[in-house]
Formats: structure tokens, C-alpha cells, sequence
């Protein structure tokens, strides 16, 4: 059976590793830090400049100068540190951000990716993505296998303006996870319980090739 | 070095229709809502405002949207406001939309006199359109200018009589660096503390960039997304 | 997120003859005089030093200058020094001279990810050789190249498990920009706090950047000019 | 007579102006400080760091911590702050320093500056002073009108390695003040008590224009 979005965030949440600094993005990226595993310690950054993200507030704790970049109302954890948005970018652009997980509405299998803008819509802006895909050296998309009318967001090209080209390493999806190889295309890595590699085949526009380890998540 | 004035209406006494003006905040945190409201009550129009976002409906820069004194936005994102979308689909408004990242480093390299410098960000994509390419060690990188205005407008926690400021927690965003960008830079503070009550390690910004500040009132603070906690 | 390590010693383990080392200070002023001791100790060879200056005989950089360990050094001004200057002229010791605020920048981009940047610093003169001109706005500007080293040593005032640092009056110069752009950054402090007792509001250098962090012992923080008042 | 470096530093005090923020170099231009106008008030900025400078300690008040770029032991005013060298350099860069005094071994008549190398001889770096000279908005020059050898400092070229080109706006020395006006030379404004504009005349090397209203400094 296909994972829920909390499925998803809770696969993304096994690629932590202890001592890492990571950057979530609005979503499904924003729930990964609730399946944080026990006995490692991460630290969370925002880009509009915070180290050490903690949980939501209490109602008493709600603090109006203390939003992450998704503009909620969020707590800091000790070892927290604030600086100005110049500073934070430094730190993504600089390479110091382990990890970087974020939302998609295409992804091609050269690793491209498009999340800000559908031609003839109201534009809202790119906020920092083009900069954290541009400078992340690891980055996870997590997204949808498909968009609403069914059709696959793994494709062999972006039809959507582009974020930024030949960054994303890693989808993952309520149906799989993939990894991407330049020049070679998706490797479907693990499957979803229940899910098979032909549905996935299926549900994948972009060049397919199933790993010989092929596995299911263990979720 | 007495930087003081009296309050957002001296502050704001000279700027004209047609300048351009940098605003901190991200989001509604940190927004110098004084001299928003002066701003609106002088009327002055035709303005360019560098700011990341555009406020809400009837807050923030939401203000001057509705008053129409916005001739252009450049910003990162601009979503959460309906007057906004109105004004851009009617081709009553322009904007320069500008990765999050670049849009800073612009602005604080404005304030470190490099009037150009080289990022990863927007390669590949449709921001790159008429930019320099230059590769370094393989990677590709855009050439981007330094962003300055004729009016920095920032809002910092405390700030002292020398223009030397504080700011807490997330509200320093934007507003560090654009304080640095101004060619006139102005301050409000939530509170004007004596020279020399601030500590010389712990200044975000320097009062040498600083040209008037002056104590605001009545912070309303507003929040976008409360998000609670469930316990 | 523990970063802390023994010493000195154990800090520096993995130099090895040939590494590109960043050292903080300014003259004798914040300079890591442990990791320094530790360095001479290890008799690690064939280092090229980053650093504003070279110390003075017998302390700071003099320390491994005198034992022959830096095969170059990077500096703004290196004249307090007599047995540099036998080496310099004797051809054993390689220096390359650059001017404080170009350097301090290099260093400064190298943490921003950022390349290249244009500064006007040396345009017109013999730095000038050999780079790219460019005029912005009718000045002239030259092209400079971020500055990266395997190693960052940098001597704070206080740290945390985290390794957030945080500096006490003028020894910040050259200290912030480095722990940036190592690849490997050291930090020594004087006093170790835990986490959570530095206010996230008023940290120099977010732990981020560092990669150790250990409490130095016998800070000698000898002076260079000790300048009286004249009463 | 002509002033000694006391003197010279005292007619420099009379181009501070309230408000200003100033960098002093080593040697005269570190002497200025004694003599800041009363009523006027400064902000002495060191590039190694701080705005704010104050008198040197006491014994007592040193501090290991606490230096300017001369790497001698200084104090602070209130309303001082600390900051590390990049940015330092970045609000020189930023043309926020109003004013810079500094010591040169030659200047030429278009504004050219050479403080730092001798050939042949050990060159111990430049320092700041490329940075300086380079972004300062308003560069006074304090140093002799010429060198020990009796040769004039004050040259239609200079003949020593360049530290910038067309910066120097004033030059200030024990004999005279003068102002330099790109394309046309140094104009002498004015002179030292009883030194004769005959003497300035033969002791500059470079094209120099007596201005009309040429008078005698008032130290």
C-alpha cells in the first residue's frame, strides 16, 4: 500500500545521521523532523537565519520574533544560534548544510527539479529554493509520485521552469525511493509495502532502472 | 554622535515619490511597522521597496499596496497577499522576483563595497536570462550586483543614541544587512537605551550605518501562522 | 552535537606536512597559542600559513617560523619579526603578500560559498598583476578568488559542546572569517560553557562551522605595544 | 618655522567635523587624536576591528584583548563596538568611513599614493592601506614635505611601487597644506607660520599652483 504523507516523512527521517545539519523545507519535508530516530542529534536550520529548531510552541511560549522560514511560530533547542539571512545563506551556499529536503512538482532523471513556478498562474516567488538546490550538497526531493490528474512528476525532462539542474540525489515518494545517477537515470532503490516495481514502472515517466537490490522500506 | 530624532514622521521627512527604499523583516517578523504607518500617512508614491515578502492584506507592506504608493516589489516570494496578485494581474504594479539567497547576499555586499560577486543560485533556470556565466573549480556561477537603495529602513530590539543597534532573535533576517545598503539608513527600536549601555561585543550593527533612529510605539507584532504546539 | 576533544594534541592529530593552515589573530592579539604549541610539538612540516601576520620571535607563528616548520606564509604584514626576515632573504620561507582587507574578504567568501568578488583594493598597483579588471559604476575593481585552507585554528573567548564561539574585544579580527573556510575548523577557548549558556542571540561564529573545540590552559596573550596613558 | 609632527597633527584636527568616523594610520596620524577640536565629537575607527577608540590605558586598565591596528594597547569610548576585519574592511570598502590620515613616502601630483615598498629592501607588507586608499571617500596624507635625504616627497610621478592611483585629496605637511586637484597638481592653500610660498615652491617636485587666496595656517 501506498504511505501516507507521515510514511514518507517517516522514510526521509532514516537518511539522518547523528551530528547532521539539515534544512526542511514546507510540507512534507517540515513533518521529517517529528520521526527524528532516538539517539541521534540533529540540528535544524531555517533559512531565514536560525540553528536548533525545536517543536512548536506552547500557547504561553508563542513568541512573534521566533518563525521559522515557513513563517509558523516554532521554538529553539539549547545550542541555538540566530543570524541575519546573509549569514544563512552563507552557510547553505558554503556547503555546511548536510542535508536538504524539499518539495517538488517535477523531477527529471538527470536530477533537475521544478518547485516554483506553472506558467500562466500567479507566481509567488522562489523564496530561497533556487539557492539551497543550487548549493546543497545533499538533497532529497519528497513529493507525490504523481500530481492530481494522475500523471508521473519523474520525468525524463522538466516541463516546468526549472529550480536548479543535476542536483537532486534522492526521491522520495509515497511509492519508492529512487536515487538519481546523471547520465544513467532513476534507480529505484526500495518499494513501498504492498507497492510493486511495475506500479512504479508504471507511475514513472522518466528512464526506470529497478537496482538488482530492489527492497521494500521498512517503515 | 546624537543620531536621535523625534519619531517615524522626522525619520521619514525626506523621502520623496520615486525612491527606493529597502524594508527589513521576513514575513510580518521584525517589519518596522512605525515607519510603515508614517509612510502611509505622508502618501509619498511611486516607490520601489526591496523586501523579501509583500505583508498580508492590511499589514505590513500590505499597507502600502492597498494606498497604492508601490510602483515595484523586489522580493523573494509574495505570496500572502490578495491585493497584491490583484495589482500584478491587472499590470498595476512590477515585480522583480529574486532567489531568497541572492536577494540578501546583494544587499550585504551593497554594504561591503563589492559591487559584484559570483553565486550558484538560479543556473540553469530563467533567472540566469542575461547574466554572466563563469565556472570556478566545475561548478557554474551567475554574476550578481550588489543591491543598494536610497532609504534603508530597518526595526532592531534596542539601539543607542550612536545609531548602534540590537536585534532579537529572528527579527535580525533581512533588516542587518539592508541597514548596511542605505545611503540614509533609519532605525526604529523597541527601546533607546544611553550610549554606552550596550554591550561593545554583542552590536549587530554598527551605528556608523545608522544615520537616525528613534524609539516606535504600539508594536503590534502580528503573526502569520501561529503554530502550537499539540501536547 | 558534541564536539568537544581533550587538547590540543588530539585537535590537531591529523595535520600533516604540507597542509594549508588558517591561524586567527591579529599580531599576538587572539592568537591560538595552544593548537600553536601543539603544532610545533607534532613538528608537522612544509605548512603554508594563512595569517594576518607572522608573530614575533619566540611567540606566535615565531614559534614555528624559528623550528622551520612554514614553507609559506599568506599576510597583510609580517615586520615584527627578525628571523622571518633571515629566512625571507635567505629564500627559505615563501611569502605572498596581500593587502589585509583583500585577504580578510578572500577568507570571509570562502565561508559564504562565493568564488569571486570585485574589490578595488590594488587596482593600479603591482597586486593588480596578472588579475581581472573591471569597472562598476566608473570605478575600477579587481577580481579576487575566495580563500579556502584545510585547517581553520581559531582561540575564542567562549564555547559550547555545539561549538559556538564567542569573542571578547578586538580578537575577533580575523577569528569569525576563518572558522568559516576550513575545511577542518579548531576552535580553543578559554572557558567551555554548557550547552545552552550562550545567549543564540549574541554567538560570533555558530557551531556550524566547527568541527572540535577544547579548553586551551596558560593563555600568555602576550602584548606587542603596551601603549600607557600619560597621566 | 616649520611645524614639527605635533604640529602637523594639530592642523589636521581642524578638518574634523562633528559626527565624523575616522580612521588614523600609524606615526602623525595616530597624533591627531590628541587634538580633536572641543565641542566636536568622533568616532575613531582601527581596522583590525573597533569604532570607538579611546585614550591608551593605565596601567591598569591594559588590556591583552584590547588593541588597535597598531597593535598598541588602547581603550574605548561609549557607544564603541567590536566587530572582526571582514567587516571592518567591508565599511572602509563601503565608503562609510568619512575620513582617513595616513603617512606616505611619496605622493604625486594626481593623487597617487606609495606608503609601502621600497625596492631592494625588506618589505614587510602593506597592510591596510591598499584598502584604504582604495575605497576612503576623503584621504589626507601627513607626512614631511621631503625625505631625509632633502628630497621632495611631492612628485609629478611617483618613483616608488604604487600603494593606490588618484586618492590622495590633501596632503598636509610640516610646511604647508595642499590640495590636490587631478589634472591640474597640488594647490598650495597654505602655508606653515613663517615658512614662504619660495620655499614650498623649491622643496616640491611636482607642478605645483599657488592658490590666489594662499594663507598662513593658524595652528
Amino acid at each position: 500500500m501506498a504511505l501516507d504523507k507521515y510514511g514518507i516523512a517517516k522514510r526521509i527521517a532514516q537518511e539522518l545521521q547523528d551530528g547532521m545539519y539539515i534544512n526542511l523545507g514546507i510540507g512534507i519535508p517540515t513533518l521529517v523532523a517529528n520521526y527524528i530516530p532516538e539517539g541521534i542529534s540533529v540540528m535544524l536550520q531555517s533559512e531565514n537565519g536560525m540553528l536548533g529548531i525545536g517543536p512548536y510552541p506552547t500557547e504561553e511560549e508563542i513568541d512573534a520574533d521566533l518563525i521559522n522560514a515557513g513563517k509558523e511560530t516554532v521554538t529553539v533547542i539549547p545550542g541555538s544560534v540566530f543570524f541575519d539571512s546573509a549569514e544563512s545563506f552563507g552557510m547553505i551556499r558554503a556547503g555546511k548544510v548536510d542535508l536538504t529536503v524539499l518539495g517538488a512538482m517535477e523531477v527529471s532523471e538527470k536530477g533537475d527539479i521544478a518547485n516554483w513556478k506553472i506558467p500562466n498562474k500567479m507566481v509567488k516567488g522562489m523564496g530561497g529554493a533556487m539557492d539551497l538546490v543550487a548549493s546543497a550538497k545533499n538533497i532529497i526531493v519528497a513529493m507525490m509520485h504523481t500530481n492530481p490528474k494522475g500523471e508521473s512528476k519523474l520525468l525524463p525532462e522538466c516541463t516546468l521552469p526549472l529550480t536548479g539542474v543535476s542536483c537532486v540525489k534522492k526521491v522520495i515518494t509515497e511509492l519508492a525511493v529512487l536515487e538519481i545517477e546523471p547520465g544513467v537515470g532513476f534507480i529505484l532503490k526500495e518499494t513501498a509495502p504492498g507497492v510493486t516495481v511495475e506500479e512504479v514502472q508504471t507511475k514513472t515517466l522518466g528512464k526506470l532502472i529497478v537496482s538488482p537490490d530492489v527492497k521494500e522500506m521498512k517503515i | 554622535m546624537n543620531k536621535i530624532v523625534a519619531d517615524a514622521t522626522t525619520a521619514i521627512h525626506d523621502i520623496q515619490d520615486g525612491a527606493t527604499i529597502m524594508l527589513g523583516g521576513f514575513g510580518l517578523c521584525g517589519i518596522p511597522e512605525n515607519c510603515i504607518r508614517a509612510l502611509a500617512d505622508k502618501n509619498v508614491k511611486e516607490l520601489t521597496c526591496i523586501s523579501n515578502n509583500a505583508g498580508v492584506d492590511e499589514f505590513g507592506l500590505g499597507i502600502l499596496l492597498k494606498t497604492r504608493q508601490i510602483k515595484k516589489m523586489m522580493s523573494s516570494y509574495v505570496g500572502e497577499n490578495a491585493e497584491f496578485e490583484r495589482q500584478l494581474l491587472n499590470g498595476e504594479l512590477e515585480v522583480d522576483l529574486i532567489p531568497q539567497g541572492t536577494l540578501a547576499t546583494r544587499i550585504q555586499m551593497a554594504g561591503m563595497g563589492i559591487p559584484a560577486f559570483f553565486t550558484p543560485a538560479g543556473y540553469g533556470t530563467e533567472i540566469a536570462q542575461g547574466k554572466e556565466v563563469r565556472v570556478f573549480n566545475g561548478k557554474h556561477y551567475l554574476m550578481e550586483h550588489a543591491l543598494h537603495a536610497d532609504f534603508a529602513i530597518v526595526k532592531a530590539w534596542k539601539g543607542d543614541p550612536a545609531g548602534n543597534l540590537l536585534f532579537r532573535k529572528t527579527t535580525r533576517n533581512f533588516s542587518t544587512s539592508m541597514a548596511k545598503a542605505g545611503t540614509i539608513t533609519i532605525a526604529e527600536v523597541e527601546e533607546l537605551v544611553p550610549l554606552g549601555a550596550l554591550d561593545p561585543d554583542q552590536i549587530h550593527v554598527a551605528g556608523i550605518y545608522v544615520h537616525r533612529i528613534f524609539q516606535g510605539n504600539q508594536y503590534e507584532k502580528r503573526i502569520e501562522k501561529r503554530t502550537v504546539q499539540i501536547k
